[in-house]
Formats: structure tokens, C-alpha cells, sequence
């Protein structure tokens, strides 16, 4: 059986929320791996939930938040960009392939990059295998 | 009875406890020797002064399940832990060590409820107790003899060992260890001079000086009660205190622990892990009260639990002068120096 | 290791909720055994406390506000816990319904010192939500078999508002009867309240008990016990005929994992019942 | 030239006599006598009579900044600082957790420390490699040049040059011997949350017993909250009894933190903290 990754999504609420929305109204195909939580803002995400989403065995994760300087809250994914690069770079220290984790900039109006980006990442995922490091067993 | 065998033939002896049971023995890790489960007669080694963290857990383990459930289901199908348990044989116990066992039996089996973990455990184990070298000067941390407790002394231990040159000379102690020891294969009958030698070892070892000199437990109990409401002398003695963990969780005659549900999705454990007094949160209430907010009340709490409350509450003083604390503190904080100063107060 | 285990809890279900008060923050849970042997072991005295158990949140000690003449079940009353960190088993209780089945622990700690009060009158001072152990105790030794063996038995309790009374069925059963004398007062009454307004200090000073062969329970917020024990003082109570139950963070309940401790003694064993006088003699330290 | 310890002890004498006889600070935090020559202690000097116990000596690792947060705000306080510590200094002043003008800065420039424990000699690979404070009020002993100045990143080269499958296994080795003392947290001068994440019981973050999951979720959370804030002064890799090289992973993210948003941690008074700072001409690079 092909390896479905899990892939946990946590999606602004001004943006790339909205910008889902809008995949799913056009009808547009993107795979079901994804599993979104929204928040209100990228910079809201604690990097605690991606290590814990890591640990409760998601695959992936893709952060969406609203265009550095289209902040509903004018500069929250500016602090988000900054923390979230920090995310990465530990989880890559620690041995977590960088390719699991991915942030983009996608906003309300962007259904077709939405759906284009969770193909491309779920691809990319699918490719790394299963997530057994963080994973609890 | 008086056995022995050599040194370098100690894997022979542990293979031998290896295939009775559980053996757990120092083992030489990065950061020091530390009580391990020995999965190789091998990993043995005797070339240690003594462990960096207390061998309580072989009968107190930092974590102990009590229940398993899952949140989905009716508590009736919560599963009790059971404690399934071949025979333990803990190797290589240093003679302070030995007395924290029966400083923590009151606590946990000769007074009020029974701790049922702790009893079946300790019933289950064979303790080797092991002499320190007597030729080799005291740790500067070690005031084990402050506290009467002799360098040598095989009280507490069911067989107790000492080195002699390149030999190891055992004896047994109790029935229990006299069962075990004759059943021992790799071991030798000792000679009329090493019985000589080991006795005289353990009169040695009584005289066997670490710092300070010997104290009334009385006199100080007595006193530490005294100072208690003298805030300024424990302020002045916390202002090093970092108020971590670390001198009581290498301490053998700790016993704080807390009770955490550990769930993740729905299945869970109840467990008893190992808590220290000297955390913030330990007597945090729901209600957020929290009685001992400051760091000089957790020191002192530490400090009149270990030298007074204990003496007030069990008879004996809850420290066995295995310098472990003062070792692994940070900011060199020595316990005993504590005490010194509250006497000079 | 499942049997005779202190730290293993007994199943029991809830068959009663009941809204204590008007702020819906305190509630009474009526426990039952599951299993009959459990209940057969269960054996308490007033002022005692248990364990509750939810799996998941972890364990809360609660003081016992049924007696024990109430036969076929244990009450608890239970407020919603969480000023700093949230009360993760109040919560969850809170949030529970009836048939819901928990875990138990105990009976655990020491009680009121009920042959010490033999043949005594007795005053009991409640305040607030700590009035739950008092009910017990008033309710035992008002039980037709007990009553005989007390003395007078006078009862101030005080809340801060007219809704915030616990048990009001019961007290106003009590002020109905004449073989117990019941004052209830409010720190501030709303229109409909027709009885006493004033703090609880000031209203046992008023009161006045006698001292004579007589014994103080008292049982409160500390602010409500700061003020209070100076009014008995000055009525002629000796120390150790004024008894009071302690309040520390509890974990297992039998005196095993240390952090109860007010010198000496555990709150959870050898308390949490204690006089003055043996308070007196233990370091200020809760 | 080398370091001339028992003349920084003189002056640290005289300097918090003078300073407390002034009565321009009601502190000193200086170092203390231990049980032991080489256990120096941390020690807060309140009265001139407390002075005769001022040490210092190359054990004295400790960073006394540790302890600035533990006074009430507005306390006027004298403090000893190598140089690593005086960078802490400057990120609590930084993070505004004390005021500046309520400090008086005793710098010590110093190298050749060793650990108490172990008596190794503390340099670039463990420290951020120093040699003078960044800040001071008052220096005792004189500026030290000419001593090799060494990236305190070199370290990490062999860390870096593992797999990634390498580094999983070196970290859950590691960080699976933890137990959980919290004495890293404890002696760090930047963790000063009450209550920590770990303690919070809802959410709950992370399992409280020291197994993988729990001390992965604690180690790791802490590496980031002390991202941009760690000033690399090792304590606590030292304060750790199990020995766990905290110390790697913290340089690790320091450099890359410097790398990206060009600032290292407690450099200037001036500068945000890297993480609470942003800039609109952020690359999105970073994120790559």
C-alpha cells in the first residue's frame, strides 16, 4: 500500500484559511493528507504545537500565513517569519529533515497556490517516508 | 561465611547473579558510574568511588506505573500495573548508601500505609554491599563518618564485599546472603587471614575520618527548629541556591514524588515520578496558594526536612553523608556546611 | 499489587449532582460504590478527606460532606478550582453528569476528634465553601443514635452572599429544630434576605459562646480564621479546645510523597486536623 | 600575561566595600568561599562585614546574572561579570527584566576558567570565547588583547558535517539521559518564566517523567525560547550532573540566529532581542 503521509496544516485566518476556502469553493483538486487548524494569525503558532504535532506523529507541516506586509494585524507573520525560520533550523539540527516542514505565504485570494502548494508538499513528504524520529511510540 | 574471587574474574560472578535474575550494578557512562540493569556480565566495572546518582531507584525508579486506562473507556477497565519481579541482585552498594535503604524502609514500609512498590522490591533484592577503599582519602564532599556511618560497614547488606589487593572478599551477612552466596559457583573459600583482614577492615573503617566531626542528632534537630522563623539566616544561606532539582534527585534518602496521568490520544498511565521540594510547583495549590514561594523557604524546608522534621518524625536523620548533593550542585552548595553554620548560629 | 494498593482508586459512580450555589461554581457529587466490598471497607469519621480520581486529569483531595449515617453513598462537594493553574479534576467533574463513573481514594487523613467532643458543647464556625467537612460532622452528631452523646451544639455559619450558602435545605431544617442552635449570616444580603448581615468574627463575638466545657471547630478562608480565633481568645477558649483542618497541596494522600508537610507532621496523615495548641508547636510554614 | 586572579579579588574587595559604603548599592553579587578552595560559591555581599568572604578565582564560573532577577525591581545593584555574563547583563537590560541604572557593572576580563567539576580548562568550545566585557561600570584588572581570538562556532563544525540521521541519534542519546532536575533551566540567566512551559498543566507541554518524549519537548522548546537570547556562557552544560552538552545545540542556534538577522544576543544595550524584532526587508530565504 502506498504511504499516505499526515500532514497537519495550520492556516492563518485572514489568509490562507480563507485562500482554502476559496480552493474548495473553485473545485479545486489538492490531496486529502492535509489536515488544517486555523489560527488567527502565523505569528500566533507556538513552535511547541509543530514539535508536539511531530511527536503525535504527523509527517509534515505546512504554516500558512498572509504576505510579509499583509498582516490583517500589519506585522504578526513578520515576527512569525523570523521565529519559524528558527523552528526550522532547530528541527533540522536535531535531525528532522527540513523538507517536512514548510512555510508559505499564501493569501485569500491564492486558492490555486494553496492547492498547488499541499500537492507539491505532500509530494515532497511522501517522498521522505514515514516520520518515526519525534514520533511517540 | 567468607568467599572470594578476583577482580578481574567479576564478569564470571556476574554471569552467574545474570542468569538467577535481575542484576543491577555500577556501570561507567559518560558523566560517571550510575546503577544500571547489567544486560552483559561484562559491563560490570569496580573501578568507581561511588555513583553519580543514589541506587534508590533500583527500589524507587524515577518513574513507576500504577494504571493504565483509556480515557474512552469506563474506569472499571482501567488496568492495574502489575509488578512482575525475578530476583534483583543490587551489586556494589557503598556502605552509606546501605543506610539510606533502611532510612527509607521507615518511611515507605515501617510507618503508616505501606508503599506496596517499594516493599515487593525490596523484598525481591539481594544487596551487595561494597567497603570503600580505605588507602584512598575520602571524596572532599563525602561526611559520611559525621553521621556514624563507618567506611567499611556491613550492617544493612545481605553480603558485603571489600577488596583486598586484587581480590574481592565477600561475606555473607544475613541468612539471605548466606543462601545466595553458597550457592555461588565461581567463588572461592577464603583464608583464616583474609577472614582476619576483613574484619579488621570493618574496624578500620569505623575510625575512617571524613570531614567534620560526629554531631548529636538531637542538638541539631533541636536547633534547626529554633531557627526556622530566623528568615534573614536562611536568606543568607539561599542566595547561591539556583533551586533546581539536582541535589535531590542524586539524593538516596529522597522520597518526594508527584502522581502525573500521562495521556496521549486516549490511552494513558498513571505514574509516580520523582519530585523535588525544591521546585516552584510542588506545593503550588489549586487554589494558587502556594506556601513556599520563595527560594530560601524550599532550602530550608530541604534542610529541616533532611536534619529535623525527620529526626521529630522517624528518629534518624535523613542524610547519609554520601556528598552526591554537594557534588552535583552547581553552585556548590554543601549541605552539611548548612548545618555547621545553623549549629555556629 | 491491584489489591490492597493505596494508590490504586476504588470505582465508584455518580448518582446525584447537585448546584450548591447561585455562581454555579460549587456543586455536590453523591458517589456510589461499584463494588461492594469497597464499600464495606469504607469506614470514615467526619473531617476526613478522599482522593477523587479522573483518569486523564489526575486526583483531587476533597473533604467528605456526607456523614457516615448516611448510608449508600459519599457526598463531595467540589468548587471549580483554577485561579493560576486550572483545577484539571474540578474541571472535569464540573463538566461531568450524572451516571458518570470516577475513582476513589481513601478515606484518608485524621477526623474531627469526635470522642474528644463527646459530652461537650460544641460551636461550630463555618465560612464559605468551607463549611463541607462542618456539614458532616453537625449532620453526625445530629443523628437520633449520636445526638445523646453531645452537648450543646451551636452552629455560625457565614457566606459571602445569600447565594453562596451551601446546603440551604439543611440549614434550614437545623434552625427548626431546638436541639442545635443555628446563626447563618451573610457578609451582604440581597433584597430578599431576611437574616443576619455582618462577618463571621464580628457575629461570634455577638453570639458569645460560653467557654465553659465547651469546644470551637472552625473552619474557613484564613482570613475568616485570622480573625476569628482572637474573639474565642478573648470568650476564654483554650487552644486545645479549638480545633481547625488544614489545607496543603496533597498527592498521594497517605503520607508518602512529602509535599504536605507543615514540619514535622504531613497534613494528609497525621492532619488535616489540628488543634491550635499542636499548631503552635509546628513551624508557620503554610 | 596571564591572569592575575588574586589581584581581581583585591579590587573586587575594595570596589564593593567603597560602593556599599557609599551606599550606592544595597547588593554586591559577587563570589564567595565554598566548602572547598576550588567550590567557590555565588555569593551576595549585604554588609561590609561580608566582604572578608569575596573570592575570586578561576573556578568562579558561575554567571551571577542569574540572580539579578531574583531582587525586587529598583534594588541598586553591584554586580561581577566576566565577560560572557556581562552579555547576559546587557540582554536583561535588553528585555527590560532590570534597569540599567539601577546597575553598577563590575567587569572582569578574564580567560583560563576552569570547571569545578571536572577542572577542564572553559574556552571558546564550551563559552562564547571572550575576553572582555561588554559592559561595565568599573573593570577590575586590566583589558586582556592579544590572547587568540577563536569563533566560538568552531565547535559545531563536526556536528554540522553529520548526517542528519547521525544527529537524531547523538540528540535522543543526549537528551534521553535527562533527568529532569531543571538545573540547566535553573542556572540559565535567561530562563526567568514562572511558571516555565514544562510546568504548565494545561496546555500541558510536555510529560513530566524523563523519558524521550518529555525531555524532546522540553529540551527542544527551551533551545527555542532562548533563540536570539542565549549568550553562550555555558552554565548550563555545567550545571547539568548528567553532563548533557546543552551547550552545542545553543551555539548551534545562536549562529544561525546571528547568521540571519545579524545581531548576536548581548552585544548592545541598544538592540532588541533578535526574535522579538523584526524587519520588513526579512528575507524569505531564511525560511528556505
Amino acid at each position: 500500500m502506498e504511504f499516505e503521509p499526515k500532514i497537519l496544516g495550520i492556516a492563518c485566518n485572514w489568509c490562507t484559511y480563507t485562500g482554502a476556502d476559496l480552493a474548495g469553493t473553485t473545485r479545486l483538486q489538492y490531496p486529502q493528507n492535509l489536515r488544517v487548524v486555523r489560527v488567527m494569525c502565523s505569528s500566533r503558532i507556538n513552535p511547541s504545537f509543530i514539535f508536539r504535532a511531530f511527536q503525535l506523529g504527523a509527517d509534515g507541516v505546512l504554516v500558512g500565513g498572509c504576505h510579509p506586509g499583509d498582516c490583517h494585524y500589519n506585522t504578526g507573520n513578520l515576527y512569525a517569519r523570523r521565529r519559524l525560520a528558527v523552528t526550522r533550523k532547530i528541527l533540522e539540527f536535531a535531525g528532522i529533515e527540513p523538507g517536512r516542514f514548510r512555510v508559505e505565504w499564501i493569501s485569500a485570494s491564492e486558492g490555486n497556490k494553496f492547492a498547488e502548494v499541499v500537492r507539491e508538499f505532500t509530494e515532497q513528504v511522501k517522498n521522505l517516508g514515514p516520520q518515526t524520529k519525534f514520533k511517540i511510540k | 561465611m567468607l568467599k572470594k574471587t578476583a577482580i578481574q574474574k567479576i564478569s564470571d560472578l556476574a554471569a552467574e547473579l545474570l542468569a538467577k535474575g535481575t542484576l543491577i550494578a555500577p556501570v561507567k557512562e559518560s558523566a560517571g558510574f550510575n546503577f544500571r540493569e547489567i544486560s552483559d556480565s561484562g559491563q560490570v566495572d569496580f573501578s568507581f568511588y561511588n555513583t553519580l546518582m543514589s541506587p534508590k531507584s533500583a527500589f524507587f525508579p524515577q518513574t513507576e506505573d500504577f494504571v493504565r486506562y483509556d480515557k474512552n473507556k469506563s474506569v472499571l477497565d482501567a488496568q492495574c500495573v502489575d509488578l512482575n519481579l525475578k530476583p534483583i541482585f543490587l551489586f556494589g552498594v557503598r556502605p552509606c548508601d546501605v543506610k539510606s535503604f533502611e532510612i527509607m524502609d521507615i518511611h515507605f514500609s515501617g510507618t503508616g500505609a505501606v508503599d506496596p512498590y517499594w516493599k515487593k522490591r525490596r523484598e525481591a533484592t539481594t544487596i551487595f554491599g561494597y567497603a570503600f577503599d580505605l588507602k584512598t582519602p575520602a571524596d572532599s564532599a563525602d561526611f559520611y563518618s559525621t553521621l556514624n556511618i563507618g567506611a567499611a560497614d556491613p550492617e544493612g547488606s545481605d553480603i558485603f564485599m571489600m577488596k583486598k589487593g586484587d581480590g574481592l572478599l565477600l561475606k555473607a551477612i544475613t541468612p539471605k546472603g548466606e543462601n545466595l552466596l553458597s550457592s555461588l559457583g565461581s567463588l572461592t573459600e577464603a583464608s583464616a587471614d583474609e577472614i582476619k583482614y576483613f574484619d579488621d577492615t570493618v574496624a578500620a573503617g569505623r575510625s575512617f575520618k571524613t570531614r567534620f566531626t560526629c554531631v548529636d542528632d538531637k542538638v541539631i534537630a533541636k536547633k534547626l527548629e529554633d531557627l526556622f522563623h530566623k528568615t534573614e539566616f536562611w536568606e543568607k544561606i539561599s542566595d547561591a541556591c539556583l533551586s533546581c532539582g539536582a541535589c535531590t534527585f542524586v539524593c538516596p534518602t529522597c522520597y518526594c514524588f508527584d502522581i502525573c496521568d500521562e495521556t496521549l490520544f486516549a490511552a494513558g498511565v498513571r505514574r509516580r515520578v520523582w519530585d523535588s521540594c525544591m521546585f516552584t510547583d510542588f506545593t503550588m495549590e489549586a487554589s494558587g496558594h502556594n506556601p513556599r514561594t520563595k527560594v530560601y523557604q524550599r532550602l530550608r524546608q530541604k534542610i529541616c526536612h533532611k536534619y529535623s522534621f525527620h529526626i521529630r518524625k522517624y528518629g534518624v536523620i535523613s542524610c547519609v553523608g554520601c556528598g552526591r548533593c554537594t557534588r552535583s550542585c552547581p553552585v556548590n552548595i554543601d549541605i552539611f556546611s548548612i548545618v555547621d553554620q545553623a549549629l555556629k548560629e | 499489587m491491584c489489591s490492597n494498593n493505596p494508590y490504586i482508586p476504588m470505582p465508584v459512580e455518580i448518582i446525584k449532582i447537585i448546584d450548591e450555589v447561585d455562581t454555579h461554581d460549587i456543586k455536590s457529587f453523591r458517589l456510589k460504590f461499584l463494588n461492594k466490598e469497597d464499600e464495606a471497607k469504607f469506614k470514615y469519621l467526619p473531617g476526613q478527606f478522599s482522593e477523587l480520581s479522573v483518569y486523564g486529569k489526575g486526583e483531587s483531595p476533597i473533604g467528605i460532606a456526607s456523614s457516615p449515617t448516611e448510608e449508600g453513598y459519599v457526598e463531595f462537594t467540589v468548587q471549580r478550582a483554577g485561579a493560576i493553574q486550572p483545577g484539571l479534576v474540578t474541571a472535569a467533574l464540573h463538566d461531568m453528569d450524572e451516571g458518570a463513573k470516577i475513582g476513589l481514594r481513601g478515606p484518608l487523613g485524621n477526623s474531627w476528634p469526635i470522642e474528644f467532643l463527646e459530652k461537650k458543647n460544641i460551636v461550630v464556625v463555618g465560612g464559605g465553601f468551607a463549611f463541607t467537612t462542618l456539614r458532616s460532622l453537625i449532620n453526625y452528631m445530629l443523628h437520633k443514635d449520636n445526638r445523646s452523646r453531645f452537648g450543646e451544639i451551636t452552629v455560625i455559619y457565614g457566606a459571602r452572599t445569600p447565594g453562596l450558602l451551601l446546603y440551604k435545605d439543611e440549614l434550614a431544617a437545623w434552625k427548626k429544630r431546638d436541639d442545635i442552635k443555628t446563626i447563618i449570616t451573610v457578609d451582604k444580603g440581597d433584597g430578599t434576605w431576611k437574616g443576619r448581615e455582618g462577618f463571621v468574627p464580628a457575629v461570634c463575638k455577638d453570639v458569645a459562646p460560653s467557654p465553659k466545657n465547651a469546644v470551637a471547630v472552625i473552619c474557613g478562608p484564613p482570613i475568616m480564621i485570622k480573625f476569628t480565633l482572637p474573639v474565642f481568645f478573648d470568650l476564654g477558649f483554650s487552644k486545645g479546645n479549638i480545633f481547625t483542618s488544614l489545607e496543603m497541596r496533597m498527592k498521594c494522600g497517605i503520607g508518602k510523597c512529602g509535599r504536605c508537610n507543615v514540619g514535622y507532621k504531613y497534613v494528609c496523615s497525621d492532619g488535616p486536623v489540628f488543634s491550635l495548641a499542636e499548631l503552635d508547636e509546628l513551624p508557620r510554614d503554610f | 600575561m596571564s591572569i592575575n586572579f588574586k589581584q581581581i579579588e583585591d579590587k573586587l574587595k575594595t570596589e564593593a566595600r567603597k560602593l556599599l559604603e557609599e551606599g550606592k548599592v544595597s547588593i554586591v553579587l559577587a563570589y564567595g568561599k565554598g566548602y572547598d578552595e576550588k567550590k567557590p560559591m555565588p555569593y551576595v555581599v549585604r554588609k561590609t562585614s561580608d566582604i572578608e568572604n569575596i573570592v575570586f578565582n578561576e573556578y568562579c564560573t558561575a554567571n551571577m546574572a542569574r540572580y539579578l532577577v531574583r531582587y525586587p525591581r529598583g534594588t541598586k545593584i553591584a554586580i561581577a561579570v566576566k565577560p560572557a555574563d556581562s552579555r547576559a547583563v546587557v540582554q536583561l537590560i535588553q528585555e527590560e527584566k532590570v534597569k540599567r541604572e539601577d546597575l553598577i557593572v563590575l567587569g572582569i576580563p578574564v580567560y583560563g576558567m576552569k570547571n569545578f567539576k571536572t577542572g577542564e580548562t572553559i574556552d571558546s568550545k564550551t563559552t562564547c570565547g571572550i575576553y572582555n566585557p561588554v559592559l561595565y561600570d568599573i573593570l577590575l584588572g586590566e583589558e586582556v588583547h592579544g590572547q587568540p581570538v577563536v569563533s566560538p562556532y568552531d565547535v559545531l563544525v563536526d556536528y554540522e558535517k553529520m548526517d542528519k540521521d547521525g544527529r537524531w541519534t547523538f540528540w535522543k542519546k543526549e537528551l534521553d539521559r535527562c533527568i529532569r532536575c531543571y538545573a540547566c533551566r535553573k542556572a540559565c540567566p535567561m530562563c526567568y518564566c514562572d511558571p516555565c512551559f514544562i510546568d504548565q498543566n494545561k496546555p500541558k507541554w510536555g510529560e513530566k517523567s524523563p523519558e524521550s518524549q518529555g525531555n524532546l519537548m522540553y529540551h527542544l522548546t527551551r533551545f527555542h525560547h532562548l533563540a536570539g537570547r542565549c549568550i553562550d556562557c555555558g552554565e548550563c552544560s555545567r550545571a547539568c550532573p548528567v553532563d548533557i552538552p546543552l551547550y552545542l545545540f545553543h551555539k548551534k542556534v545562536a549562529k544561525e540566529c546571528e547568521e540571519m538577522f545579524g545581531q548576536a544576543a548581548g552585544m548592545k544595550i541598544e538592540d532588541k532581542p533578535a526574535l522579538v524584532n523584526f524587519r520588513v526587508e526579512d528575507s524569505d530565504k531564511i525560511l528556505e
